[in-house]
């Protein structure tokens, strides 16, 4: 796929996640002990063998910009093409619809030379290649091609939303776009958010919708070009969870602790990618008690985790017990402490025989740097 | 262009660690995995970084493939440097022949150009077999005070240790006026580390003359040390009291990584200041699931443990079935150990796999009662890298494998 | 001086450069046939020893972010500090003077460890190192040293500023500072815009400045505290020119075809470094006339140059004339054209015969891309 | 973990480049500056590039420092891939011994272990002493196309050239039957670029038989080659039609260097669809001054010319004083010619100093009806790296000087 471009919508659902996304943008909250959330959609990218990725932010984008560096942990930085971030041209007020965003990178796609391009937010955990879809979008001669997958919708009263829900012919060409309907429990095709276009199309589709003064790709360009452009769908049937609220955050979380999971997101050819930490082994001393739990390296366990997350440089000390949680990179869990259903943001301290219970729809979420 | 350096480092990797066996068959010896997710020669390139030494020579020789790769252009050592950073040496032609490297000294002489481009004021000189943390900085700032052509870091053995060292025989104001290798009556207990600091001037002097010595072994222990205390140069004894290991056998190797699971560890790999710098692998965070059990351990990332492990080093993406115990021993990266397993008392190579109900090695206290002493691999059962063990099978104590057994 | 940070100001005078800051910041115009202006002041940094900077922008930073990257070309692409971008945290409407701009880059500064900061502005074309600076500002146990340069200064009517002027004691303690001030023709102490201030001593300023709604430097910090810090003045006599109008960008590019200034500019040991374009050496074929000129690489001199500086990969046909003027990268004079007093932006061409005068002090200005 | 490559090319360094004289005591051929900013080693590079193959393995053992300092990481080349890019790849020790590359073939054979890493069909050798530009992957099609085990890239010269190649008989469909050693009676003129790509299945068992023939002198024309094609391998010629030029004398090295000058010339440096990477110096725009007349001539960044000069190549830094002449001469890097001096048809090696009024070389002309021929330099004057020509001394047509002359 050398001949593809590759643009990552970095900067959504900035208010849904509470203090997670205060200090930084949603696609790069931390997720799953050592990755953010970008890190998938950017190695699905380059294990597709995509070499020139756009990252499209709005602000906030510092933490991004850390985390991305020059893009040589996926292997982008590069002389030719690589990893490009895509801050706002001026400082308006933010991107109204994707196609508003794309606006503000029409100069990058522009100068970029593939015929085809890959657009995906950057808020979906699932490891998968754009092979098969860019042929499949090539053998139908298809304009546009809307990666979905067919599945039942968990509702959550968050501010998680089910999406851009499409409606298939026989030949699997899009007769329908709808954006977040009513769904009821039935199965229903949803976006996944992960679209190939060629180049030379999204170009005028720009300008057109620029000059129209539209900017929503779902409403301005799919609804309205369902009969005039031939928009497919094309099927896949692996791992994906959208982040987009703290609940759906915390479930795609928790589904690491299924083998099954685990197995579709990590014990695969195609590996995720993210950036390296300096970080010691993790040691287990004394009556360390852990079970059914995802632990980074660096990490001092003394007293018990079970069901949890534990990030990069976490210290729980004699006597701790952390269940159902997720605890992000350098907290120090203190001696006696107890946590149930929390999510606690970076360098957080819970102090000695401290106890914090949350509840699974609704965890407890601790600030960076807080201590309690 | 280079610009002048205070210090460059030429560190010494090209030694093949024959005692320890089937483990550098494909690797050199600083190459050799350490504390799950280390390679011997990270503590002498860590050290240099933090003590802000920015170029340094590693010298090879023996199967450099994978140390090559290692290393590559020093990222993981922030010595990716424009102006320095750390280069590979291995032995080249010159005119018409080449010439291996035939001793510690004549490795540094065939880069004499290497070293000149930086034209530095102090050489460090490292070897890439021991386990340490160490400031090579406050020692060049200690020969300088001293105005030494040449100091040599010593550890206080006791009397018995020493006939087992090089022995730095010292006035009071640690001036050296004597170097007596393995002396079998020691006079001193300072032992050389083999931590030396030349000024360059002095250094490249004596690396001539020595090379035009037909009957020099070109060592710098043997040859250039001796050689410079008879021109009565100023040389100093530089005292070390930290932990110091050397990992030149298998039975030093599993004591050293042992010695880092305590929350009090000589060796702290958690300790912001003076870090270790490791090439990571790419993994994902270690599975420990319902059935573990994981004690006094070092377990690194990608691992995925089920069964119970106690009192080991397991490195990065080593697999652990269910019902399989791992005990009191050290596992290289990527090896499986299938449910039911079992492994006591050993050391087992990269790509290992332990088929279902095998049995490596003993408990300690049962192997050092039954196993005849003397062996390379002492007491303990030490498995090459990639060899399988097939279900059931019995790998005793005070083996040591390079090929399958089924 | 690795225990000193050093932070840029790299988005000032937007809108007095015409054109040349209509597709950029201004710290990233190209000068000197293969520059930026902002190479300068961080070469300056990375020759002091400084291995940790960070770059404050506020928009239209693209171009600047490209020609950064990594930091690799500076030596700053580092484990440990390098190069940090910082743009702005929100899309608020800028900065209204220093002290708001620095209050973004806030939790950048805390989280440093550096004792001494080394402030900038980008647009100093100068080649010096800090060492001395601080050296002084350490004997004189001062709060905060202002570098300056002891000069009369040349007039310009096209949005360029004098700057701010300072006024020393016997012992070189600042006594006052004028901002903009009219000065005549007399000799006066300029601050060159670089300042040494202790860490510690910044934060409290950034936060003070915040919380009482003050957010210019030289107004609300200098002026202000002339009297309770202590402010001293460290003369240079280095070259120095200031760009930020298009005469003095124009005067500072015609400076370089002095060997004077070349010498002080470059015959130096500390080199000032940029990001590398792959381009062949230059070819020098037919007629090819060329005098007074600074020629980079990757060009094909066929015509006439005279005193111009001429950017990589520009190409100048048979019978073009091209004199006092500044071309910049992959330009096309075709075939008898004529150029006086232009300055022209990237990609520029030039049609076969046409003709641009412009005049010293008011120099034709070319857009990017344009064909004439 | 390296993935599996389709191609990976093996690019032959090691070569001396003895009859390049002088300009080859301190770096091995490859390394050689050429056109203005270029080493010889840029154009296989930058052919892989290129080409889409991203994993070279480069073979050195002549001179390495200034070659390995040179490639580094392989940035330049794009080459700094996390998978794959470019390694150095010296001799080493293995067990007790090691050895030097004993020949073309054996130097490939020693990297087995590299190149088994990537897993690939097909291995591409090259060399490092010739300039042209060709995409090796049509070479790679054309082997899959062709189901061969082996393609031999083939010039076609003229039939007196023949006889000063390894020349390769082919059947209609370009099939080989037959490869002759630079024969004297040439039944082909398709002359051997010394360019293969091998299935790299095939490749190892011949190269493994070969090193166990005693007898074989391990190199590709003189074994592996007539091996495979008397075991009846299907071997083809692929034919190539571009510019293709050994540069292994110092009259071709000229007269590569003089093809550049021309706006149609074959080496098109400015050609943006297949760009000749380098590792660039960080030099400031060149400066040419009221002084100066520059005529049909490269000139590199850095250049500070008072002088004139026409028809030459000057290399990145070169300084030519007031009044100073360079004429039909070849200048790199780092040189300066001060005022009033004269250069003319000449190879002038890195940081030479020509001091005022000297006078070095002489018209072509004249030069060519006055030396006798046969020497090493032909009709040039060539001077080593850093050697100074005092005030008015005279360097002679004809004369290659290694040492200052005052």
């Amino acid at each position: 796929m050398k001949d593809t471009l590759g643009l990552i919508f970095a900067y959504q659902n900035e208010e849904s996640m509470q203090s997670l996304t205060k200090v930084r943008a949603s696609s790069s909250v931390p997720y799953g002990g050592r990755y953010r959330i970008v890190d998938f959609v950017l190695s699905n990218m380059v294990n597709s063998g995509i070499t020139k990725v756009g990252v499209i932010t709005r602000n906030n984008f510092q933490s991004l910009m850390d985390h991305l560096g020059s893009g040589k942990e996926w292997d982008l930085s590069r002389k030719n093409g690589g990893l490009y971030i895509l801050p706002p041209f001026s400082q308006s007020t933010g991107y109204r619809g994707k196609m508003e965003a794309l606006k503000n990178a029409e100069s990058f796609i522009r100068k970029s030379t593939e015929e085809y391009v890959v657009l995906a937010t950057a808020n979906a955990i699932t490891n998968q290649t754009y092979d098969e879809a860019l042929a499949y979008h090539k053998e139908k001669q298809a304009d546009i091609t809307i990666i979905y997958k067919k599945s039942q919708v968990k509702k959550y009263e968050d501010g998680a939303t089910i999406g851009n829900i499409i409606t298939l012919d026989a030949d699997n060409r899009v007769v329908d776009v709808a954006i977040n309907p009513e769904v009821g429990d039935a199965e229903v095709c949803r976006s996944t958010e992960q679209i190939i276009i060629r180049r030379s199309l999204l170009e005028t589709l720009i300008a057109d919708c620029a000059s129209h003064y539209m900017y929503s790709f779902h409403k301005d360009v799919l609804q309205r070009h369902l009969k005039d452009l031939k928009i497919y769908g094309f099927a896949t049937d692996k791992y994906i969870a959208k982040v987009d609220s703290i609940a759906t955050y915390y479930d795609a979380s928790m589904d690491l602790l299924s083998g099954e999971t685990r197995a579709e997101l990590f014990y695969q050819p195609n590996q995720v990618f993210t950036k390296i930490r300096d970080e010691a082994p993790t040691l287990y001393l004394g009556d360390s008690e852990v079970s059914n739990s995802m632990i980074a390296d660096g990490c001092i366990i003394e007293g018990t985790v079970e069901n949890s997350i534990i990030f990069r440089g976490v210290h729980i000390h004699k006597g701790a017990v952390v269940k159902n949680s997720i605890i992000m990179q350098d907290a120090d869990i203190q001696a006696n402490a107890e946590l149930a259903y929390a999510i606690l943001d970076k360098d957080v301290v819970i102090r000695e025989g401290r106890k914090l219970y949350g509840w699974e729809r609704t965890p407890y979420v601790v600030a960076k740097g807080q201590v309690i | 262009m280079p610009t002048k350096k205070r210090a460059v480092a030429m560190l010494l990797a090209g030694g093949q660690g024959s005692r320890l066996g089937v483990l550098t068959t494909q690797v050199a010896k600083p190459a050799i995995p350490f504390g799950g997710k280390y390679r011997i020669i990270d503590f002498p390139l860590s050290n240099c970084v933090n003590s802000g030494i920015d170029t340094v020579g590693v010298l090879t020789q023996y199967m450099p493939l994978d140390l090559n790769g290692y290393i590559g252009n020093g990222q993981p050592w922030d010595l990716d440097r424009n102006d320095g950073g750390v280069a590979v040496l291995p032995p080249y032609q010159k005119g018409k022949a080449g010439e291996w490297y035939k001793g510690t000294a004549n490795a540094i002489y065939q880069n004499i150009a290497f070293i000149e481009r930086y034209d530095p004021e102090y050489v460090v000189v490292l070897s890439g077999d021991h386990i340490y943390k160490m400031d090579y900085n406050k020692m060049i700032e200690y020969t300088e005070e001293k105005n030494a052509a040449c100091t040599i870091a010593v550890l206080n053995v006791t009397l018995e240790e020493a006939s087992r060292f090089g022995i730095l025989n010292t006035n009071d104001d640690n001036s050296i006026y004597e170097f007596e290798e393995k002396p079998a009556h020691p006079k001193s207990t300072k032992a050389s580390m083999g931590i030396y600091v030349f000024q360059w001037k002095k250094m490249k002097y004596y690396l001539e003359a020595d090379e035009a010595d037909p009957n020099s072994s070109n060592d710098f222990g043997k040859n250039i040390i001796p050689a410079m205390l008879n021109a009565g140069e100023r040389m100093f004894a530089y005292e070390f009291d930290g932990y110091w290991k050397d990992v030149g056998t298998l039975d030093s190797l599993w004591d050293a990584n042992m010695e880092l699971l305590s929350a009090d560890s000589p060796v702290n790999l958690n300790d912001s200041s003076w870090k270790i710098y490791a090439r990571s692998a790419n993994a994902m965070p270690q599975y420990v699931s319902v059935h573990a059990k994981v004690k006094n351990s070092i377990v690194a990332e990608g691992c995925r443990v089920h069964g119970n492990v106690e009192n080991s080093v397991v490195f990065n993406d080593v697999y652990i079935g269910r019902g399989a115990v791992v005990k009191d021993s050290v596992i290289l990266p990527n090896t499986v150990i299938e449910d039911n397993a079992k492994v006591e008392y050993s050391i087992l190579g990269q790509g290992v796999t332990v088929a279902q109900g095998a049995v490596v090695g003993a408990a300690k206290e049962v192997a050092m009662a039954t196993v005849e002493p003397g062996k390379m691999s002492g007491y303990m059962a030490v498995l090459g890298d990639s060899i399988t063990i097939g279900e059931n099978v019995t790998v005793k104590a005070g083996e040591m494998l390079a090929e399958d057994r089924f």
